[in-house]
């Protein structure tokens, strides 16, 4: 066994593989499939200050090597998170951060204050690259002032692990990772979903009821590649990465990019057990190599 | 049963006729309490055009043989090369999924309404409430006589009638003008149905205007078939709902189904 | 046989069906495969002022229904093109687009200049959105100034059709876009590829001599979908799309978003006859529709 | 002949041992004058992992039964999928592609050295040499035995000499090791290679210190296979030009090759 653990910004993970926000329920849902204890963490969904009903069905459209969402924070407000979720959160033995959405400033403040509270929670991450909702959410991840604006005032009123997770839907990601740093980031995460379209050509319509979702899965691996690449030499944080991950292989190369740590999104729809396949397939790599850490990985692509 | 992610084996692929094909997938892990209704979310890997999983519900189980059966209608890529598969092939299933539909208690007379490939998990129900000794009618709607298969195995469980659009087999037309449903509709004491959804909201209203319980089964394009994408809601009066968690089953009662 | 004819600002193509920049080589590489003054119009390879050798090798990575080209414009110079592949593309009774790129406003001036006078090119394709050269290229797509600067001043000196192909790398494609209408575009084609990297695990290296290159395929077809979307919805000059177009299913969705006319990238390297099969592609779906033409269906997705 | 995208059928598909295939494929349209070292251009479409098509060299012609014969070594995902397809199947094949080897014109003495799958494209060279009338000896170098396949083959159209790194068959060692690669080398009029790229340079190194003409066939990432993409550059004395089309086959006087 090499050493799988990493310290994000004193985030100390047992192993560098989470599961991404949106992807992997409030966790129980894995219950069946294997301990989920044994990640290095896991996110859950996107959280509101308010419930949200979410946007209406049709919210998925399968696409090359990929789908689209539009699922639009489908949540319960981060009041009912605390009361009802949060409990059966207590017995899993790992990092647990809740991604946070809002449409305002204040809506992010009220919903960081909320979790700051709950012990059990390790960090925020700060979703600020959301595509699927109309106002708010990406706007605050496509331009530098506006993410500036809530990166810091969520740092205000937040003590514990900030993660700041960025949209691919700009022209310069490395421009929006520094603000993000100078505001307070602990560390920082990417990429969200790319801003997509499916037409269903037979009944000339939109597939989603949205128009437009987010693209992910592998499709957009080596673009979310390329970002973490770009980011990684910008800022000094830890860069958590994401985007297409489907295999160990594919985690590999998101380290060697510059990654601390990574996330499955997707691909836990296609093998729920693909987040635990994919820690042992670190370690087998790390043996095989000679390499004693997945430290030795970081950024530590061969030009 | 617990859910679970499964390597199972073609054992036997019968083409029933020109778009339905019959697997049968042989599983090492003990096979326990399947509920008619629930699914299994297929990988479908030997073509490049499809991505995610495809939902099937569980056609029927042989728990001696340790096997269950798929019924595949062709439609699209996914189903065209699950109804290609060759005996030997591994297929990996993530099974059994969603709720099913809930048993009489009681000793109960009931009618299973099946429209197309929508008939597939009533097989199990009819075989299941057979079973228990219940009283089980089966009414099977298809467009053409062609259109029909297995109405054999269905007979094991209970009488099957049938409609077709183009009177080639049974009653013409569609399910809701079969005779079952004239005013010997009220001796039911519940519905199940599973087909197209114009079908199924037509059985629904004819059940609501006459009082009788009536459970459907829903479509829906699904991610991860397991209740962790939210892609797959239906609006039901709690809100929107997951219909591979919360369903595929639903009481009409739940749902906004006005009409 | 529905219509498929085309008016694009002027540009009366036979049929909406172009190939790509860089994915037709000069065209007579399909002379073995079919006669391609069958098509709607090709746009032959980047050509630059001065010769370029383009990048090292490895240039190419295969990505999730997708790859990576770093080509880097290889070619022989505008001048070389006009003496010796010039006289070539005579046979062929078609519109032929050349795809121009320069690293200064003044190289694409000087490369426009010596395009204007021949009689056989209908129009300049000017690619302001190479991800794949170092100086320039990209640069001018990612600006709206730089835009601007470089599309007037081939517009001052360029007589002829002339499409402007968008880079999909911004934030906002329709702000570029409509700063392209003003400078006298007469159409817009979109999108070039998206910046991406690939990394080889075992060796620990990027696949790419360049580390970066450009995405296409399918797999960025949902990016390109509603991209094109944004953009007929922000300009009133013809758009032609294109984005991992590989069958004419795909090329009707393309119509729907509202494309005039598309483009067939790297579709052709998988199947060269696929520009041909996408021609009657189109007309088997406008038949059975029941459309009399395939300008029934531009813009027309219902929502 | 011309090049063209066509639907083979996969006649055979003869494994020769755990990790090469022999696959015949028949065509509709008569095959002509194929030239010893052209590839073919095969889709692999019953995979995911594969995107573009996998290039392969023309193993042998069948003229009678207007078949092409490919030999698959299984290095990844694509030849994977292509050596386990079966008999029936079709494959999207496009062929002849490429500038192949270049005949001699008078009589000649020639030497073909392959290692690895790189002995593909040779056995038609050795052939279509043979029936010219040519001097032909023919050395592989493989890692083992057990990579060794298809010497008889071979040895209907020439001397078939062997080098393998752990001694189990023929000169232990690499190609170059072998007595060929001694003061005799001067006595051929040319050699024809094609194996991994070091082999390759090792034998092109003692080919121009004693003055024996020498071509060389290169592997290299394509992504069309025909030349329009530019992705398949190679540099030479001329700067870049493309293996799928100036080659695959090169004079190593093209070739910046230095030592
Ligand atoms: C719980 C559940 C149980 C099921 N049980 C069975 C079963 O037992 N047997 C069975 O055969 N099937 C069953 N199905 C249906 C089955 O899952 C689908 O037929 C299958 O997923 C289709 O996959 P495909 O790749 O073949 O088709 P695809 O290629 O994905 O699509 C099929 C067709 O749908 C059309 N389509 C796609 N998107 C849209 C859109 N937005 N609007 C309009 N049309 C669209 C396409 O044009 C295409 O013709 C079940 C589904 C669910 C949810
Ligand atoms: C002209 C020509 C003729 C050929 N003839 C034959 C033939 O007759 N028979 C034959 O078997 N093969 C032949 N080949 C080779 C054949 O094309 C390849 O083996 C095939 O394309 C591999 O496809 P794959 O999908 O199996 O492997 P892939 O999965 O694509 O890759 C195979 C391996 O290469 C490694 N790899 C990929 N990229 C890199 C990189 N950047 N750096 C280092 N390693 C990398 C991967 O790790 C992987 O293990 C020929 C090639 C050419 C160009
Ligand atoms: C169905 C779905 C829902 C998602 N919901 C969220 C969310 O609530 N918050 C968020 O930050 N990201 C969300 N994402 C984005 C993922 O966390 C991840 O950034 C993205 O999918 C890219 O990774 P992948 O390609 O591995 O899926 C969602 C993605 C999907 C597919
Ligand atoms: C190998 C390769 C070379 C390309 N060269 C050019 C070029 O010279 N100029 C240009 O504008 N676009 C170039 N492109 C981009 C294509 O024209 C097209 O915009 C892009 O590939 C997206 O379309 P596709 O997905 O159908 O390939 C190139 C693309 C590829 C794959
Ligand atoms: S399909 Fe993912 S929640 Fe139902
Ligand atoms: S592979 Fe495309 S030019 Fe050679």
């Amino acid at each position: 066994m090499a050493e799988l653990n990493i310290d994000i910004a004193g985030l100390k993970l047992k192993n560098p593989v989470m599961t991404a926000s949106g992807t992997f329920g409030y966790g129980a849902e894995f219950d069946d499939f294997y301990d989920i204890s044994t990640l290095g963490g896991f996110v859950v969904k996107g959280t509101t200050l308010h419930p949200r009903q979410g946007n209406a069905y049709p919210r998925m459209a399968e696409t090359p090597s990929g789908m689209l969402n539009a699922v639009g924070l489908q949540n319960g407000g981060v009041k009912y998170f605390a009361d009802h979720i949060y409990p059966g959160l207590l017995k899993y033995n790992t990092h647990i951060l809740v991604n946070v959405s809002g449409s305002t400033v204040e809506e992010y403040i009220a919903c960081a204050e909320l979790i700051n509270e709950l012990e059990h929670i390790s960090g925020i991450e700060l979703n600020i690259s959301c595509p699927n909702v109309k106002e708010g959410g990406m706007a605050f991840g496509t331009s530098c002032p506006a993410a500036v604006a809530v990166v810091n005032a969520v740092r205000k009123v937040y003590d514990k692990h900030l993660m700041v997770k960025l949209s691919p839907n700009v022209t310069d990601i490395a421009e929006i990772a520094r603000a993000v740093e100078a505001s307070g980031a602990d560390s920082i995460s990417l990429i969200n979903t790319i801003l997509a379209m499916a037409i269903h050509a037979e009944s000339r319509k939109p597939v989603l009821s949205t128009i437009t979702g987010g693209l992910s899965g592998p499709a957009i691996k080596p673009i979310a590649l390329r970002m973490v690449w770009q980011v990684y030499h910008a800022v000094k944080v830890p860069v958590v990465g994401m985007g297409g991950i489907m295999n160990a292989t594919d985690a590999i190369e998101f380290f060697l990019a510059g990654s601390s740590a990574i996330q499955i999104g997707t691909a836990n729809f296609i093998d729920p057990l693909v987040a635990k396949q994919i820690i042992s397939g670190i370690d087998d790599y790390l043996e095989r190599h000679k390499f004693n850490s997945i430290k030795d990985l970081i950024g530590c692509l061969q030009l | 049963m617990k859910k679970t992610v499964q390597n199972l084996q073609v054992i036997s692929n019968r083409r029933l006729n020109k778009d339905h094909a019959l697997l049968e997938l042989k599983s090492d892990v003990i096979l326990e309490g399947i509920v008619p209704g629930q699914f299994a979310n297929i990988l479908v890997d030997k073509t490049k055009n499809v991505f995610l999983r495809r939902p099937f519900s569980i056609y029927q189980v042989d728990y001696k043989c340790n096997t269950i059966f798929i019924l595949v209608k062709n439609i699209g890529e996914g189903t065209k090369c699950l109804s290609n598969c060759r005996p030997g092939e591994i297929l990996s299933v993530i099974f059994p999924l969603g709720r099913g539909f809930s048993m009489p208690e009681k000793k109960s007379k009931v009618l299973l309404v099946g429209g197309g490939v929508g008939i597939a998990p009533l097989l199990l129900l009819a075989n299941i409430l057979h079973d228990d000794h219940h009283l089980v009618e089966i009414l099977i709607g298809a467009r053409s006589t062609d259109d029909l298969v297995e109405l054999n195995e269905y007979a094991r469980f209970g009488t099957v009638h049938t409609t077709t659009e183009d009177g080639t087999h049974g009653t013409k037309g569609f399910v809701t003008n079969h005779a079952l449903f004239g005013h010997d509709l009220i001796t039911f004491d519940r519905i199940f149905t599973c087909g197209p959804e114009s079908m199924m909201k037509a059985v629904a209203r004819l059940a609501r205007l006459n009082h009788v319980a009536c459970e459907v089964s829903l479509e829906n394009t699904m991610a991860c078939g397991y209740g962790v994408c939210l892609c797959c809601v239906t609006e039901t009066t709690k809100g929107h709902r997951c219909v591979c968690t919360d369903g595929p089953v639903f009481d009409i009662k739940q749902l906004k189904w006005q009409n």
